[in-house]
């Protein structure tokens, strides 16, 4: 039986290793047939810029990498609206179509999980 | 649906007591405990780690609404709600 | 033949070439038809737009999309690189080996 | 009984009742309290009866089975207290092989392959893939993340 599985991801990329690695978290999470969304908060957000070149730091791309997202069957990517609001980020700034959550949607998806991790 | 909230810096309360809800729980661990030097004005029960709390001197000087947990209390906590949520920086 | 680590995926991906690959694939047994240069140049853009070497789920649906049914499905695949396809075509197209295959 | 007295009821029998717990820890030893916590809250679990299932040490915290640790004699040792727990309650300490890697912690299999001189990992933990992380959540009842 599959699990409902939200990652809340609050970390920058590049300026360590966490976004990275909590990324491949969540692609092994949805090959294995978890109902898996992701949530992004705060400096989170950052991982969405458009543009990014991870190789001028010798790292691979966070935002290319979260590209691949849907094909590997992640359904929800959800982003805090009162994180973009205070970052002064908007859709247009993200890579990727996202669904914006207030506060409250944010609780009501976070009370849908079986699992909440980072 | 009930959810403990872990708290383990002061600072992610920010982030956190925006989502507390009817049934919710806040366990505050590490620096977490920090928090409770103000007054948490939420509706739910909040409960800091004994010995975090003592490492830090802060017995007695706690929010009058914020209970000590011991190790058994945070297991305690875990298994009477539907998830955790872990909160940090 | 550049270097490789002890399963032949390079070390250094940049050495890769088409005769590498050609080199890479003898080694592995097989011969690259049309058919397998198709999935490989699919697999150089898929980590070229991703940063990833796609596990075999995600690899199989880029290929239904892009190649058509009849070949987005994994007997195909199983036919062109024997064994475990998303690992075996990452290794001659040049990617990382594969971090998340099941 | 009214809607409180239920959810109490709810509530205390949770409490009683045997759960399959498993953790994850994310901070690095000695950088961050994480290891630590994770060591007291699994201890608790145990003893009220609760099974765990299997503590995955992912990020930095990899470091924490570091082979050549020693302690201070006047401070605990962070990796003491899980050996002890793994062999004598057989509790399962697993690295995340990714990012152990990456950082240098390896078993003697992953020693052979990448051809290093020495394997760094201590026997009581084991070296396993990502998917275990996942294993983890879906066969257990609970499942808890100790952030650095």
């Amino acid at each position: 039986m599959a699990k409902r599985i939200l990652f809340l991801l609050n970390r920058a990329p590049y300026g360590s290793s966490y976004a990275l690695e909590a990324l491949e978290s969540v692609l092994v999470a949805a090959l294995f047939d978890q109902q898996v969304s992701v949530l992004f908060k705060g400096a989170g957000l950052h991982q969405l810029l458009k543009g990014q070149d991870g190789a001028a730091v010798g790292q691979r791309t966070v935002g290319k990498m979260l590209g691949a997202l849907p094909e590997y069957g992640v359904a929800g990517l959800f982003v805090c609206a009162p994180s973009a609001a205070r970052l002064g980020l908007t859709e247009g700034d993200f890579c990727l179509p996202v669904t914006l959550l207030d506060h409250d949607g944010q609780r009501r998806i976070i009370n849908e999980q079986d699992i909440v991790t980072g | 649906m009930a959810t403990l909230h872990v708290l383990n810096k002061a600072a992610a309360w920010t982030d956190c007591e925006p989502l507390l809800g009817p049934g919710d729980a806040v366990l505050l661990i590490e620096d977490g405990v920090y928090a409770a030097r103000q007054p948490l004005s939420v509706d739910v029960p909040i409960r800091a780690l004994d010995p975090d709390v003592q490492a830090r001197g802060l017995s007695g000087q706690l929010a009058p609404n914020v209970e000590l947990a011991s190790f058994d209390d945070f297991v305690a906590l875990v298994v009477s709600h539907d998830r955790v949520v872990t909160w940090s920086q | 033949m550049p270097a490789t680590d002890k399963e032949g995926y390079l070390l250094d991906l940049a050495d890769w070439s088409p005769e590498v690959a050609e080199q890479i694939a003898q080694r592995e047994g097989i011969a690259l038809t049309a058919e397998h240069w198709r999935i490989i140049h699919l697999l150089r853009n898929y980590h070229a737009a991703h940063d990833l070497s796609p596990a075999m789920r995600p690899l199989v649906r880029r290929v239904r999309a892009q190649l058509g049914a009849e070949k987005g499905n994994s007997l195909y695949l199983l036919r062109l690189f024997p064994g475990n396809p998303a690992k075996v075509a990452a290794k001659i197209a040049g990617l990382p080996r594969p971090t998340h295959c099941l | 009984m009214g809607l409180w007295g239920l959810l109490y009821c709810r509530r205390h029998y949770a409490s009683l009742l045997a759960v399959v717990v498993s953790i994850a820890v994310h901070g690095a030893p000695y950088a961050s309290a994480a290891a630590r916590t994770a060591l007291g809250f699994v201890e608790s679990a145990l003893r009220l009866g609760h099974r765990v299932h299997r503590v995955f040490f992912f990020h930095d915290a990899v470091l924490l089975a570091a082979d050549s640790v020693v302690a201070p004699q006047d401070e605990q040792d962070m990796q003491a207290g899980w050996v002890r727990l793994q062999q004598t309650q057989g509790i399962e300490l697993a690295l995340c092989i990714a990012n152990a890697l990456k950082r240098g912690m390896l078993d003697e299999e992953a020693r052979r392959r990448y051809g290093k001189p020495a394997a760094t990992v201590h026997a009581a933990f084991t070296v396993v893939g990502l998917g275990q992380l996942i294993e983890a959540m879906m066969q257990s009842d609970r499942f808890v993340t100790f952030a650095g």
